[in-house]
This record gives structure tokens, C-alpha cells and sequence, in this order.
């Protein structure tokens, strides 16, 4: 018998019940005790802020010359200062804003969705399907990923979609082991094993019984995956393999890079801009991973 | 015989960041040489935390808030860290309950037990191979010489306690703490643990400590007795004596609900027989009831079991039980 | 009568990486009559919990047949299997890990009626109403989540759940090994208690013979994948004749018994591993009356009095090493 | 060893899924060689284009061009690159090895840096360090490692000139064989502390999630029950332990750490393959990228074959642990 100590009980309920506990309520309020996790969604509500209500309070057009190219920061026209075509810095960092994290929120979801998918019929069904689809897996995940995506932009096109798609294409392997992993660890557990006895189908135990037991540590893992993809189209656009004609952090860092000794602010602010965003995206990661399990968070 | 360790009125309490909760409350144990001592009760009364505050390894956010742990003369709560690590596994070693975890799973058995053998008796590479190799054969390991080399995965569940017990055992301990040790282990391995450590009890005069949820293991190791229930000790006496004459509602409740082996003509009156039944459960930690803790279960608790702390009252020879009613027992179950 | 549950040589094998394959249940077979309870006690690595899984078909046998009540479970697949599920439903070892911690209480208890569609919609709460009465808890509970109640307080929402359907057969797969004393015992009451009002069928899988003894009407002991004994539970504890029971018997620690385990009979060495199983007798290794007909020969399996069944060259012959069953032998 | 054997025919068979691809995206790309030599010589007569379809086999059907591209590049013929004239695959044996330096010193800083800095976090989670490395660990992660590039080389150019900027050696060249090791050593360190910048997060947050969980065990547990000191018990019994996911995210990470190698080639010049992709993706020189794609996808393979006999090494329960072939009775159960 093992020692199965109690701790977490209530009375026993026959008497004045307590309150139900969701396992959702105690995930929240572990969530907004922990400052980190507050300090990134501060981060990211700023970057969404600035980018989507940007254009509102800083109305001037990114494209068109306001000053004289390479203006420090802090000069009447461009409070942040321009770039090497007299553009204002700070109009281009927030249009720059809404490609980058487009792309890298839409690349996210594909490598998500597929990485799930792929990852929960090998985890469930196993044998040989679970074989087949490791090994396509492992297939993309020998061939590194930012050369896998240079090629097939330059063969389909340097289109908004083609980078969105090229980015999830290449990068769902590690969501899918990760799912994998889940749905053979749940699949075993004495509750799935309940549910099929009691007459469950195979899509009712995927979607009803594993998939929200499997949710957490997946949420986590797309969200790092946001992170990852807006950094993956940050390097695709300063390679200059970015859609040419829609600005993005990358594609300023790109265009700037040959002043940098005498511009230093073209190719600093974009990046900072990066920085921040991927920072407060990874802080909110780990905020929900602690608070899952909670035995990580008492350390 | 003087005890060679003496636990008197040891506190434990937990900082589960709001307060401090008492996990043991004031418990008093005596360990002679040669004899073993059953500390008995249902998981969550602190048993194993009496274990850790004796061998100084309270997990994080426990600590010891009173009383005294005396190993051969010394205050082991007073000791300095260094001197706690010169007596562990040395004069007091400690096995555990999951032969699966319990050893290093990428470290070869002879190393894990000449580990201890280096570094208290300052034994080198070739001497320290003999001991583990000594030590194998005391604890009845088939074939010893291959299972030096081998890794701990590639030995089934009562070799590896067997293991445990060879670690305990090298430097030639004056107290062993068993915690649980055959509660994960099949019953015929079970058997032929409790037999080995018998047998190594008699050669080496060892004390033993046997943890354990089960009476059946205490009649069979024991020879004294205490009974733990929410962090206090409820009852204490020899085995026989507490076994035949159990003088707590709680010992009295546990025999009760141990369901019996009924063979050859006894076979027949098995199937009338019913199981006992304690209602309830054990408080959890912070809800432990002001005066007697087992009243909320108790068949015989009144007015006084729920206002008065019941004081220790001599049941028989070297035989005490702390309760209000210990006169009335035939009532119970 | 025929019997509710008829099994017969029912095989599990699992095939390994390295090409070996592990044979869990080796040919097993017995029948369990409406309102018995037939208990399967056996050691780790025996496949008393494969037979288990293999009757909820959460596994699927290689060989032998299963039928409950007229069905064949064994060869049924997909819908025709799923429609039969209501028959038969299980209780698992852990409380910990056989409730969705997503689903609150009633919910829990209420999803077989909703997976098959049983009864009306309206119905289905009464009856799970009815069902946390049945076992002891406030119908109020049904709001809260697993994470509220204790281990046996969750034992006791398994054994609702298990009910629901008014199944013929429960398959209980060590419902109390994880369960402290005190609560073991209110459950196995709790068992007991149900079975008398509502005739309930249960297999009961263990590896504690003295609660074999306490819940069971038919005992069958398992070693390595085979019955080695099989008998009425008051024949097999008043006759037992097969030295691997007379191990466990032995090795069984009760609080009042009074000899000291040096004296009492014990087999050295643990069960070999059922990947590749000896031939002739598998406990010829470990028995203490092996001979050379035990290591070569698979033992026949002898009938006595009240189909109490022994596989063992010498059933009969040898004097119990037990003091108890000897003298009843006598 | 049978399963060495088993894991070569798989690399190899996925090496020919990596060639197979190669050959889909040729067919798919824009236009073909042909079409690309008659650009180059600004036009061409019917007759003329007819024959190099012919000699290029681009008339043949699909298959056939396949198997005609998987023979020619058994004998190492990866096609002829136009900008850099000359055989793709002498292009691709010149840069090879900048490029594998850079990778390999980068993930070396990586690990060792990075597995340091959570090792000791780990023993002291909540120490001044432990949240240094927790700071450092997601800064390195968020930053693009272009970015971290272009400010190093800020840094580095103009206000501490103290390393070389761009490419791998000197104009100059240097006399002494010495000399000239020395030389791309200190034109190495920028790219390859960029480099490492992200995965010294990675592996920092790794090694302390995976030693806090090891240093919970039960077998470290016994550990301390031997009296060993912290010391001992984290590089004796939990290092090595801790250590097998770190091994494991070698092997499967090595892939992203070319995608990195791209990036910072291009920032420093580093004239490695990296550099070469990015040159050859600009004009469109399809063979030589595939090429590129395929050398990776080997070198990506090649580590994953190093880190799974790492792995056998650390952790016997995998690497078959014993050296003496004997298999003991009565195995695990």
C-alpha cells in the first residue's frame, strides 16, 4: 500500500459541502501570483498596443521621406530618428509590428495544428502509424530549418504566405513530439482506460478525454512556437528573403545593416522591438507552465 | 539494556506559507540493541516524518521545533551538519520503501555500496570491493560475484532491497530505520526479507526501527511497539502485549479492519466473519481535532474525549496508551 | 445453470522490441456464475491484471474465448463490442489516476449513461442521485471536482461509476491495494454490502489472500500466466494442495499469528520473468518438491472434491507444510 | 551491434528521402538549367536548346531523372554551379569546414556554459546566480542572433576593437602555421559567441530543470541518507543523471544550430556554408543550394549517431550496461 498521503481533502462532503474548486480558477490564480508572468503580459499588451494602436496616435506614413537619411534619434522630425532612406523610424518599427507578428502568430498556428495532429495519432494509435510518422518527423528535423525555408521561398515566391507557410512547414516537429509524448503518457493513464470501457469512441478519448489533459504543457509549447516563428521571419526578412514591399523588423535590420557603424539607432530600435516582444511571449510561457505544475512552483 | 537511541517529545512542524502546522506532536520512542521497534499507523501520521528528523533529512519547509533524538549519548537536533554526515550510514543508516528509485540508476551495485565503506572507514578501491562483495553474500544474493558488476535495472525488486540493505548494513550501523521496506515488494519476497533482517539482526545486534502501515509485518519483526495517529503517539508496549491486549480505540480499530488468513478447519466460520471498520479518515495536516485526535472516530469518545487532551495511562507491563477509556476496550469492536 | 461468465484458455501475448515475445496469460480458463464473486490472486508479473484488461477487451487475447452471458467478447469488434460494454465495467487500482481531473463528480459518474445513451436524459441524474447514495456520499459532491475528495472517497466514485450501467459482470482490478487499512476495510464492505441488494457479479483481482478470502466466493491462484489452483474459497483456505499457494499462505503476515517466519514455510527466488517461461511446471524452479518429472512435463490439472482443481504432478500426495492444514488433511 | 547497423540504414535511407526532395524541388523551382545556360548566353536556337534538353536528359520521364540525379550524385557530381563556376561539390568541400568549426565551438560554449550556469543554479534555486541565470537564460533566448550579431559588432568595431569583425583570416595571411591557427581563432570568436548566445539559454534552463528534478529523487535521497556531503552527492550520484536530457537536446537541436549558422556567417562573413547558402538563394543557383541542404542534412546525422553512443555511455539502462556478457537469473521482473 503505498503511502498515499491526503493532504489536499476537504471534509467529507456529507457535511455543509464546500465550494467546487475548477481546475481552470486554480491555474488562474496560481497564474497571477507570479510577478514574471505579470511583467510579460504588461511586455506584450504594450507591443499589441503599439502596433495595432499605433497608427492611431502616430499617424505618418512609414514609406515616405520625412527628413534627411540617418538622423540620430531625438531630431524635430523623427523622434526616433531615420533610417537610410530619410524614413521615421518609429512609424516603420510600428508598421513593422503588424507583419511581424502576423506572420509569426499565423506560422505559429501551422506548426501548431500540424504538430498536434501529427503527434497525437502517432501518440494515440501507435505501432506502425506512430513508426510512419516519426519518421517524416525525424525526416525535417535532420534538414536545418531556416535553409529548408530560404529554398522554398525562392522556388514558390517571397509572398507574405509563402513565408507564413514555409515557417509552420518547417517547424512543427517539435510540437509534434511533444504531442506524442502527451497522448502516450494520458493514453495509459486509468481514466482513458475508464472512459473507452465505458463505451467511448476513439474521437471522443482524442478530443474529449486526452486532448484537454494534453491542452497545458501544448499551450505552452505553441506559445514558445510564437516566439520562435517571429524570430525565424526576423532572420528570413534581414536575409532580404522577406516579402520585399511590406516592412518588417527584420527587413529594417536588413536594409539598415550596411550604416550601422554611423546609424547604430536603424539597426538597435528594430531589434529591441524583436527583443521585447519574443521576451514578454516567453515570460507568459513560463507563467503558465509553473502554473500547472504546481510541484515546479513551490521550488 | 539502556536504549541506544532515545526520542523524547519530538515536535515537527510545516511552513505551508501561511502558518506553521504541527506534523508530530511531542513523540517519545526507545530503540534497544538487537530488538526492533514497529512504528505503526496509516499514512499521514507522520511516521516517515519521525524517521527523516532522526537521520537530519526533513524535506524543505519541515523542521524540528522540540524535544531531543539521543544516539548513543549525543543530541543528534544539536549536532553540526558535518557530524550529522559522519553518523549517517555510518552509525545510523536508513532504507527505504521503493527498491525501484532507491538506488542510482547509471552506478554499478559494487560502487554504490563500497561508496559508504571509502568514506567512513577510509577503505580504498580493492578492500571496499571485498566489503560490497562480503556484504552480497550476507544478504543472500544469488551468485554474487556477477551481481557486483551489474546496474541496478538489471535486478529484480527484492534483489534491489537486498542492495539496500547490504548499504545499510557495511559499516556496521548501531540503528537501522526501515521505512516501509517490503510495502512495495510480493508477499513470498516479502517473507524472505523480514527473515534476513531477523537473522542479521541476531549477528550484528543491529536496533531496528520498522516503519510500517501494516500489523501483520509488526507481530512478525517487532518486539516493541508504538502506534502513531495524527503526529502523536496513542500507544506503546511490547508486540505481544499490545497485539493481544490492544488498549487504544485506535490499535484496537486498526486489528479490526486487518482482514485474517482463516486456514484448514477455521476455513469454515471465515465467510460470517465481518471487517471491522474505522469511519472517517485521518484529519489532514492543520485540521488535527484540540483534545483527543482520534475522538471524531472513537465509538467511545463523550463530553471529556472532546474537551480534554486524555493523559498517558499505563495498560499493562512497560505498556501505556493515551486515552480516557482505556478500562472500557470490550466495547469496541 | 450456465454460468454468467464462461473463459476458456484465454491467451495474452505481447510482442517485445528485440523479437521475444512476454506471455502474460498462458492459457486460462474458468466459469463465474451469476451473484458469485471469483477472486484472482497472484504475485507481480503473473497476469492476474492482464486477464483483467483482456476481459474488458482493453487488451486483445491471442487465443481462448470469453463469453458473458451468450456474447463472445473475445471476437467482437468495434460497434457490436461497444454495444455490449453496459454488461460489463471495471474498478482500477489507483484513485488517483481513474478520475478525469477535468470532470466534475457527477459528471463523472454520469458519462457511461451518456456515452451509450442508457435511459432517458432526465433519468440519468436521479440515477446518479441515486448511485452517491449507494456508495456513501452526499448527492451534493456531485459539483465538486476529483482533486476535493480523498482516496477513498474517489474508490467509492469509481465503484458508482462501475454501477450506473447495472452492468452484469464488475471487474475489479485491486480496487484497495492503494487505499490505507482503515479505508481498505469500509470498501470492501462497501463491495460486499452491494453485491447482496444489487446481485452484482464481480471479478476480483488481488494480491492479498486474506481479502480474497473475506469478498470471494471462488478463488483461482496465478502463476505466470496460469492458474496453478483453482476452488471454492472455503475448499481452497480448508484444503489448499498446491505448494505455490502453500507459499503464499505462509508468506502471508496476519497481527495474531505467533510463529516467528523463521520457522515457517518459504520458496527462495522470485517468479522468472514471462518472457520466456520454463518448460514442465513453471514453479519447479522455486519449489521445494520439484523433481525431474515437474522441470520436464507440464503438470496435468487434477480435479478433487467440490471442482477444486490442482496443476501438479504430486496434488495429493504431499502433506501440507502448513500446521492448520495439516491437521484438517489428517 | 545490430542496433548501430539498424540506425545506419535508417540515416541512409533518410539521406535518400533528403536527395529524393532535392530532386522534387529542382523539378518544381522555375525554370531549368537549360533555360538558365541559354539566359547566361543570351539566347539560342531551337535546334541548339532541343540537344542540351537531350544531353541534360530533361526529355526523359520523371523517374529516369531521378534515378539519372541519384547516380550521378553516388559519384559526388552535385552539378556545376554557374556564379561561382566551378563543380558544386569542390565549392561545397572548401566551406565545409569553416562551418563546421563554427558549429561545433559554439556548441561547445553552449552546453558547457550553459550546463554550468543551471547546474549551479540548481543546487542553489534561490540564490543570486539562479536568478542571473534565469534572467540571462530568457534575454539570450529572445534576442535574434543576428541582432546580437550586429551589436557585438558595434561593439566590437568601434568602441573596443579588440576582435576581428569580418571573415576568417587576415589579409595579410601569416608565416608561421601557428600563427595562422591563432589568427582564425581570434577572427572565430564573435560568430561563435553569437552563435552560442541563444543555446546557452537553452541548455542553462534545461540542466536546471532537469538536475531540480534528479536532485528530488528517491536515489538522491539514499545519497544523503549515506552521509555524503552536497558536494559529493551532485557530482557523485545527480550529474550524471541530470545530464541525459542535455544529451538528447544535442542531438536533436543540431539542426536548428545550422539554421543559426546562416545568420551569423552573414553578419560576420564568416566564409562557411551558411554564407555560401545565402550567396547562392540570392542568384538562384539552385544545385548549389540543394546541395548545402544535403551536406547539413549529413552533418545533422552524423551528430545524432555521436549523441545517441554519448547516450549509451551515460545511461546504461540504454547503452546494454554491462561489459561482462553474463545475464543474471530471474531477471527484472
Amino acid at each position: 500500500m503505498t503511502e498515499t498521503t491526503s493532504a489536499r481533502t476537504t471534509a467529507a462532503p456529507e457535511a455543509t459541502g464546500p465550494k467546487p474548486a475548477h481546475p481552470a480558477l486554480e491555474f488562474l490564480r496560481a497564474f497571477a501570483r507570479n510577478q514574471s508572468a505579470i511583467i510579460g503580459l504588461i511586455l506584450l499588451a504594450i507591443v499589441l498596443g503599439t502596433t495595432f494602436l499605433g497608427p492611431v496616435f502616430y499617424d505618418v506614413d512609414p514609406y515616405s521621406m520625412v527628413d534627411m537619411p540617418f538622423v540620430a534619434p531625438g531630431g524635430d522630425y523623427a523622434p526616433l530618428g531615420t533610417d537610410y532612406l530619410g524614413r521615421d523610424m518609429l512609424a516603420g518599427i510600428i508598421e513593422g509590428g503588424r507583419a511581424t507578428l502576423a506572420v509569426g502568430a499565423a506560422a505559429a498556428v501551422i506548426s501548431v495544428v500540424i504538430g498536434i495532429l501529427i503527434g497525437s495519432l502517432a501518440g494515440y494509435f501507435g505501432g506502425w502509424i506512430d513508426a510512419a510518422l516519426m519518421k517524416v518527423t525525424e525526416f525535417f528535423q535532420i534538414l536545418p530549418t531556416l535553409l529548408l525555408a530560404m529554398v522554398l521561398v525562392t522556388i514558390f515566391g517571397a509572398t507574405l504566405v509563402t513565408i507564413t507557410i514555409a515557417i509552420g512547414a518547417v517547424s512543427w516537429p517539435q510540437v509534434a513530439r511533444l504531442a506524442r509524448a502527451e497522448f502516450m503518457k494520458i493514453r495509459k493513464l486509468d481514466y482513458v482506460q475508464a472512459a473507452r470501457t465505458a463505451g467511448a469512441r476513439d474521437a471522443y478519448l482524442i478530443f474529449r478525454v486526452i486532448l484537454p489533459a494534453a491542452l497545458p504543457p501544448l499551450v505552452v509549447a505553441a506559445g514558445l512556437a510564437v516566439g520562435a516563428a517571429i524570430l525565424f521571419e526576423a532572420g528570413m526578412s534581414f536575409l532580404g528573403l522577406g516579402d520585399p514591399n511590406t516592412m518588417s523588423w527584420g527587413l529594417i535590420i536588413g536594409q539598415n545593416r550596411n550604416y550601422l557603424l554611423d546609424a547604430w539607432w536603424t539597426v538597435t530600435l528594430p531589434g529591441v522591438a524583436i527583443f521585447i516582444t519574443v521576451l514578454a511571449i516567453s515570460l507568459v510561457g513560463d507563467g503558465i507552465n509553473d502554473a500547472l505544475n504546481p510541484k515546479l512552483r513551490r521550488r | 539494556m539502556d536504549p541506544v537511541l532515545e526520542i523524547t517529545d519530538l515536535k515537527v512542524g510545516v511552513d505551508t506559507g501561511r502558518q506553521v502546522q504541527s506534523v508530530l506532536d511531542g513523540v517519545s520512542l526507545k530503540l534497544t540493541p538487537g530488538k526492533t521497534l514497529g512504528v505503526v499507523g496509516e499514512s499521514g501520521c507522520g511516521k516517515s516524518m519521525t524517521a527523516l528528523s532522526t537521520m537530519g533529512l526533513l524535506p524543505d519547509r519541515f523542521a524540528v521545533s522540540g524535544g531531543s533524538i539521543n544516539l548513543m549519548g549525543e543530541d543528534l537536533l544539536a549536532a553540526k551538519p558535518a557530524r550529522m554526515r559522519e553518523l549517517r550510514g555510518n552509525a545510523i543508516s536508513m532504507i527505504f520503501q521503493e527498491p525501484m528509485t532507491a538506488l542510482n540508476p547509471v552506478l554499478t551495485v559494487e560502487r554504490q555500496i563500497a561508496e559508504v565503506v571509502e568514506l567512513h572507514q577510509g577503505k580504498t578501491g580493492a578492500e571496499a570491493r571485498e566489503i560490497a562483495l562480503e556484504m552480497l553474500r550476507a544478504v543472500q544474493i544469488p551468485s554474487p560475484e556477477d551481481r557486483l558488476a551489474a546496474y541496478p535495472h538489471e535486478l529484480s525488486g527484492g534483489m534491489r532491497q537486498r542492495v539496500m540493505i547490504a548499504i545499510a548494513l557495511a559499516c556496521r550501523p548501531k540503528v537501522i530505520i526501515a521505512d516501509e521496506p517490503t510495502t512495495a515488494l510480493d508477499v513470498t519476497v516479502q517473507a524472505q526479507i523480514f527473515r534476513l533482517l531477523r537473522e542479521l539482526q541476531e549477528q550484528t545486534e543491529t536496533a531496528i526501527m520498522l516503519i510500517t502501515h501494516d500489523l501483520g509485518a509488526v507481530a512478525e519483526m517487532a518486539d516493541e511497539v508504538a502506534v502513531l495517529y495524527a503526529g502523536k503517539c496513542v500507544e506503546s508496549g511490547p508486540v505481544r502485549e499490545i497485539l493481544s491486549n490492544p488498549s487504544h480505540p485506535y490499535t484496537r480499530g486498526l486489528m479490526a479492519c486487518t482482514p485474517r488468513l482463516r486456514l484448514g478447519a477455521a476455513a469454515a466460520s471465515a465467510a460470517e466473519e465481518g471487517l471491522g471498520e474505522i469511519p472517517g479518515m485521518v484529519p489532514p495536516l492543520g485540521r488535527f481535532p484540540k483534545a483527543c485526535r482520534f475522538a471524531p472516530r472513537c465509538a467511545l469518545a463523550d463530553a471529556r474525549c472532546h474537551a480534554e487532551a486524555p493523559p498517558l495511562v499505563p495498560a499493562g507491563p512497560d505498556h501505556s496508551a493515551l486515552c480516557w477509556h482505556t478500562d472500557k476496550m470490550e466495547q469496541v469492536a | 445453470m450456465t454460468p454468467l461468465l464462461d473463459v476458456q484458455d484465454l491467451k495474452v501475448h505481447f510482442p517485445l522490441a528485440n523479437g521475444s515475445t512476454v506471455h502474460a496469460v498462458d492459457g486460462v480458463s474458468f466459469q463465474v456464475n451469476e451473484g458469485d464473486s471469483f477472486g484472482i490472486v497472484g504475485e507481480s508479473g503473473s497476469g492476474k491484471s492482464t486477464t483483467a484488461q483482456a476481459l474488458m477487451r482493453l487488451v486483445d487475447p491471442v487465443a481462448g474465448s470469453i463469453t458473458l452471458d451468450k456474447h463472445d467478447l473475445g471476437r467482437l469488434e468495434g460497434e457490436a463490442l461497444r454495444s455490449l460494454r453496459h454488461m460489463l465495467q471495471m474498478v482500477f487500482q489507483d484513485p488517483y489516476s481513474s478520475l478525469n481531473p477535468w470532470l466534475r463528480a457527477g459528471q463523472a459518474v454520469r458519462e457511461p449513461l451518456d456515452l451509450m445513451g442508457l435511459g432517458p436524459a432526465r433519468g440519468r441524474d436521479k440515477r446518479v442521485d441515486e448511485m452517491f447514495r449507494a456508495v456513501g456520499l452526499h448527492p451534493d459532491a456531485k459539483r465538486l471536482f476529483p482533486h476535493q475528495f480523498s482516496g477513498g472517497q474517489r474508490q467509492r466514485l469509481c465503484i458508482a461509476r462501475a454501477m450506473v450501467t447495472e452492468p452484469r459482470l464488475i471487474v475489479c482490478d485491486e480496487p484497495v491495494s492503494a487505499l490505507d487499512v482503515a479505508i481498505q476495510a469500509q470498501i470492501l464492505n462497501l463491495l460486499k454490502k452491494l453485491q447482496a441488494e444489487k446481485h452484482l457479479t464481480y471479478v476480483f483481482i488481488s494480491h492479498d489472500l486474506a481479502v480474497v478470502q473475506h469478498l470471494c466466493t471462488h478463488v483461482a491462484v496465478m502463476y505466470l500466466g496460469e492458474f496453478v489452483e483453482t476452488a471454492p474459497t472455503q475448499e481452497l483456505f480448508a484444503n489448499a494442495k498446491h505448494p505455490y499457494t502453500w507459499s503464499l499462505m505462509a508468506a502471508a503476515l496476519s497481527p495474531d499469528d505467533t510463529t516467528p517466519s523463521t520457522e515457517r514455510f518459504t520458496v527462495t527466488g522470485e517468479p522468472p520473468s514471462p518472457i520466456n517461461p520454463p518448460k514442465g511446471c513453471r514453479f519447479a524452479g522455486r519449489c521445494p518438491f520439484a523433481t525431474d518429472t515437474c522441470r520436464a512435463e507440464k503438470p496435468p490439472v487434477k480435479t478433487f472434491a467440490e471442482g477444486h482443481k490442482v496443476a501438479c504432478h504430486y496434488a495429493g500426495e504431499l502433506t501440507p507444510p502448513l500446521p492448520e492444514l495439516a491437521a484438517h488433511a489428517a | 551491434m545490430p542496433p548501430l547497423v539498424k540506425r545506419l540504414a535508417s540515416a541512409i535511407g533518410l539521406l535518400v528521402a533528403v536527395l529524393v526532395l532535392n530532386f522534387l524541388l529542382i523539378q518544381m523551382a522555375p525554370g531549368d538549367p537549360v533555360e538558365v545556360i541559354v539566359g547566361e548566353m543570351g539566347g539560342a536556337s531551337e535546334e541548339l536548346i532541343a540537344r542540351l534538353r537531350a544531353e541534360y536528359g530533361l526529355d526523359k520521364p520523371v523517374i529516369v531523372q531521378l534515378g539519372l540525379y541519384l547516380s550521378k550524385v553516388v559519384t559526388g557530381d552535385f552539378g556545376y554551379s554557374y556564379y561561382f563556376n566551378q563543380p558544386v561539390l569542390s565549392l561545397i568541400l572548401q566551406r565545409l569546414p569553416a562551418t563546421i568549426l563554427l558549429v561545433v565551438s559554439s556548441l561547445m560554449i553552449a552546453v558547457v556554459v550553459g550546463t554550468l550556469m543551471g547546474i549551479y543554479s540548481a543546487r542553489k534555486p534561490k540564490g543570486l546566480l539562479s536568478h542571473f541565470v534565469t534572467i540571462f537564460s530568457l534575454v539570450g533566448y529572445a534576442a535574434p542572433v543576428f541582432w546580437t550579431g550586429l551589436m557585438l559588432l558595434i561593439l566590437f568595431a568601434s568602441v573596443f576593437p579588440i576582435f576581428p569583425v569580418s571573415g576568417m583570416q587576415n589579409v595579410r595571411g601569416s608565416e608561421t602555421w601557428i600563427g595562422a591557427v591563432l589568427d582564425v581563432l581570434h577572427h572565430l570568436v564573435l560568430p561563435s559567441v553569437t552563435l552560442a548566445s541563444i543555446y546557452i539559454a537553452t541548455y542553462s534552463r534545461l540542466s536546471r530543470a532537469s538536475m531540480l528534478d534528479v536532485l528530488g529523487s528517491d536515489y538522491i535521497r539514499t545519497a544523503r541518507a549515506k552521509g555524503l556531503n552536497e558536494r559529493r552527492v551532485i557530482f557523485g550520484h545527480a550529474l550524471r543523471n541530470g545530464l541525459i536530457p542535455v544529451v538528447t537536446m544535442v542531438g536533436l537541436q543540431f539542426g536548428q544550430l545550422f539554421a543559426g549558422a546562416v545568420l551569423v556567417e552573414t553578419v560576420f562573413n564568416w566564409p562557411g556554408l551558411g554564407r555560401l547558402a545565402y550567396e547562392s538563394i540570392l542568384r538562384r543557383d539552385y544545385p548549389t543550394i540543394l546541395a548545402i541542404l544535403f551536406f547539413s542534412a549529413i552533418l545533422v546525422m552524423v551528430a545524432n549517431i555521436l549523441t545517441d553512443l554519448a547516450y549509451g555511455r551515460i545511461d546504461p539502462r540504454i547503452g546494454g550496461g554491462r561489459r561482462k556478457p553474463s545475464k543474471p537469473k530471474g531477471a527484472a521482473q
